[in-house]
């Protein structure tokens, strides 16, 4: 069976070639399913209620934190839900960064996504500390011979993509964790583009923080995971307060609840959190070595097609080493937005625009780039279907 | 299941339970809440060396939480921590499904089926271990 | 037909009486199939993408916004979009609060939600301000008389629910207002257990925010909504950083975008502003007069069985004035745990705790309360075996 | 309708943009993103009292945006504040799928159908509106 086939909203238009996946992948009926189960069945609210609708959605609700934490082989308590990302950067920012004085310094790179970039420049202008900046190599890198140069005894925290939302580059994280470890900074990974190619041993990676979100990885919008080292989170005061994030409350005084409950504050998102749940169950039945070898032949398929279009530029790795299928590029001096237009009437869907890394964009002196994504689902035919869209866009704007 | 939750011995143990009341002087005096629910217990013990020699517990909380601290008030006099533990050990058991070995448990059996109310029969159980650590 | 009728879970379950709307509401299948819908035929990420899916998604995020704009009587650019009323809260506690001076004031009171007390709390903390609080009356109402000598010219804020979780009292928004125009204090309502019981005004009521949740309006969980008075948020700095949030990044400087996209860092939930919108919908299409006629007899119906029960105190009005359907109460010394383990076995969902207001547990010297709340799908009999079960308790417990 | 997007009129009109480049001295001097795409319009303008005199302009966009920076080019010369106002109502109409006034927008029709794209061409009309206010 094509795997395409578990995806409704490929079956039901059988000519879309969906390549924007680093956007928002496409939903499995498995996950549609779980959604819909718990909203048809046992929808309450979760924690504190002993009604059997309650026991219910509480049950799922904190199966979902087992799917999540055994697919990332994490410990549950160290499975922070948040809003996507961008929320469990901002919880970091706040609540690992306000304690930090000013003058120390924080570590980011060149092609970070927007998200990992302004919750540090509001840190720095809330604490006076001092931003730098890991430049970006011309094959779309983050250049981690800088290190050495950048990291000082008053490194606190680096923070890089695992892989970027542009160019596909896949980060040495082991070199990062080691030079980290050097100068005693926390590490902090923003995940969002690596997780939806498959399971990973979060605290394997040694790294204090990892970031994703779930409606990249076939799950619902609007939820997504802090995962944070217990010792880490444990030192850590609230981000938010409200309700579920304490042990009493007087006016005087209140007493925060330990991780992960500590920064939960307010009624979660519960069909988020079984929808992401019903997700990384979906993941682990996969054959995850089939799929990124097929992921990777498809990749250079499309890298090798890129190649034969005159005028084009591919921002990031040409080889398929520590890449993912996140190909960026550049056709003379046609405009994102105007190719996607173009490829859209082919039924491409890719992105065209400055994927929230505008620093990147400066970095290369472009107003931005299109950009597909390899997922799970695609197939030879998507690629092609881009190229034959390329070819009427260079036609009329190169 | 759900029918035998409130048996008739578990109504007693919570309503007789042995040692109500505070205790003065003591070594060691704890309170404890369950966040999520406003459960609270106060557990105070005299001890003996590493023993239990004397105890009284207050609860505000449900009848599963009172008959939770009668079985403390039954049994907990005489234990050191290795059998702290041990009680401790038997109360996972009995809220996982398993047959406690210790009779005063077994009148917990049914609440295994229900998660949410698992909590209130740990809480006097986690101050008693909490209690011990303090001293 | 019976408006139960649209709710999926409670015609599966003709025995269930679900009394905890108050924790969160049953979804009607207007909304679970907008969701759906989304999942299976828009899905993709919105803004900044130009493919047919994109827009489609796009059109339908902010169709979302329009309807619970209109919903509401406010204007569109007003609405922020948030993970529920906490997140709100603390969005307001950071984008408001931080610009407070130490000594300032904020005022609120003894039966606030944890979500509209640890916020400020942590503000208070963090800037120093005083944290006053306005005590409530034996019927469990905020008492009001008292603001006259609460408020001062050091007066920021007043934060209060506009209908207690708990007692179920409905404050006086236009003597708040009032109030807090003498001294120049802007008014944020929390307005959580108010929007499920129909359509509302919000900018006609003069107070400067105003927050609720999606899961408790017949909307998924994960979604809520500060609206804000245009004035006050062009006035606020951003609370959390990311896409979308922004005009331009460089690492130098970044420049915000006018609200609301100012105080909506990454990725929306798409799907939970689509169910909300569908939510406040399927609200537009009821006929309010009739269902608030309904749900006040049914309350009064509920008060006057609970006279009935010997050793029952009621927590809030005994009257049907300037109240809504959240009943609590206390029955001698049975736990509220136990008692709602009781009605559970009639089928009957309530819930038992202190509802995250243990100050006002605190007043009243209770562990908790049992609270049932009346919704527009409740019926006579759900009532009746509340009262059939409470008679088994009393026997058990009593 | 897609495929009417980029005619041929439209693709001259972006190519050969009257008054591309910068205009030294000017009066007024404005930049302007579109935050969801990265475009950018700079905006010169000579003014003449209340009414422009001469202007130019510089894209970094798309295709569309450079077609309404040549409108800009060819008909905002002479324009005072009421002038531009009523060219923008234009533009709203012709997104609005209606029949524009001005016979160079109408290549503009198909944009219509293309929420997404719709600030793409409004960002030089955006700038040319705060310009005639800056001054
Ligand atoms: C009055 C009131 N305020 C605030 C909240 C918090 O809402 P949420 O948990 O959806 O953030 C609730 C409900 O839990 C509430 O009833
Ligand atoms: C690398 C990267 N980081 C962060 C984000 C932000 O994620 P979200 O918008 O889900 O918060 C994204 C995606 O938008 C991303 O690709």
């Amino acid at each position: 069976m094509r795997l395409r086939d578990q995806f409704p909203l490929l079956t039901s238009d059988p000519k879309l070639h969906y390549l924007d996946s680093g956007a928002s992948s496409q939903m499995p009926s498995a996950v549609i399913e779980a959604v819909t189960r718990f909203e048809t069945t046992q929808r309450a609210n979760v924690h504190r209620g002993v009604h059997r609708l309650a026991e219910a959605a509480t049950a799922a609700y904190e199966g979902g934190r087992d799917e999540i934490a055994q697919f990332f082989s994490a410990r549950r308590d160290e499975i922070v839900f948040t809003a996507g990302t961008t929320a469990a950067i901002n919880l970091v920012a706040h609540s690992f960064g306000d304690a930090l004085a000013p003058g120390d310094e924080i570590v980011v790179s060149e092609l970070e996504h927007h998200s990992n970039i302004v919750p540090w420049q509001m840190l720095r202008d809330r604490r006076g500390l001092v931003l730098k900046v890991l430049q970006v190599t011309d094959e779309g890198r983050i250049d981690l011979a800088a290190l050495d140069r950048v990291l000082t005894k008053k490194t606190r925290l680096i923070a890089l993509a695992h892989c970027s939302n542009v160019t596909g580059a896949v980060v040495d994280l082991a070199r990062v964790v080691e030079a980290a470890k050097s100068v005693g900074a926390a590490v902090l990974v923003d995940g969002a583009q690596r997780v939806p190619h498959g399971p990973l041993d979060i605290p394997a990676l040694g790294v204090d923080f990892y970031a994703f979100s779930g409606h990249k990885m076939y799950a619902p919008h609007g939820i997504g995971v802090l995962w944070g080292r217990h010792s880490r989170l444990e030192a850590m005061p609230p981000f938010m307060g409200g309700g579920d994030m304490i042990r009493s409350v007087t006016f005087e005084k209140t007493i925060y609840a330990p991780p992960p409950t500590r920064f939960e504050a307010g009624t979660p998102n519960v069909s988020g959190v079984i929808g992401l749940g019903a997700a990384c169950h979906w993941m682990s039945g996969l054959d995850w070595t089939r799929i990124a070898q097929e992921e990777m032949r498809l990749t250079g398929r499309l890298l090798d097609g890129l190649a034969q279009v005159p005028d084009l530029r591919v921002l990031g790795p040409l080889g398929l080493q520590q890449r993912i299928g996140v190909v960026s590029f550049a056709l003379g001096q046609a405009h994102p937005h105007d190719i996607a237009q173009i490829l859209d009437r082919h039924g491409v869907a890719c992105r065209g625009g400055h994927h929230c890394a505008q620093p990147l964009m400066e970095r290369f002196d472009l107003p931005g780039t299109t950009r597909a994504t390899i997922a799970p689902y695609s197939e030879d035919g998507d690629i092609d279907a881009l190229l034959t869209g390329l070819d009427e866009a260079r036609r009329l704007f190169a | 299941m759900s029918d035998a939750l409130y048996q008739d011995t578990l109504l007693k143990l919570a309503k007789e339970a042995p040692r109500q009341g505070r205790l003065e002087p003591n070594d060691v005096s704890i309170r404890l809440d369950n966040p999520l629910c406003g459960d609270r217990v106060r557990l105070d013990l005299r001890m003996n060396g590493p023993r239990i020699a004397e105890l009284a517990h207050e609860v505000r909380g449900c009848v599963l939480c009172q008959a939770a601290a009668g079985v403390i008030g039954l049994h907990a006099i005489g234990l050191d921590r290795a059998g702290v533990d041990a009680l401790v050990a038997d109360v996972d058991r009995v809220l996982a499904g398993q047959e406690p070995s210790l009779k005063a448990l077994q009148s917990f059996g049914p609440v295994a089926g229900h998660r949410s109310r698992h909590d209130c029969v740990r809480l006097p159980f986690q101050a008693l271990t909490e209690g011990l650590k303090e001293k």
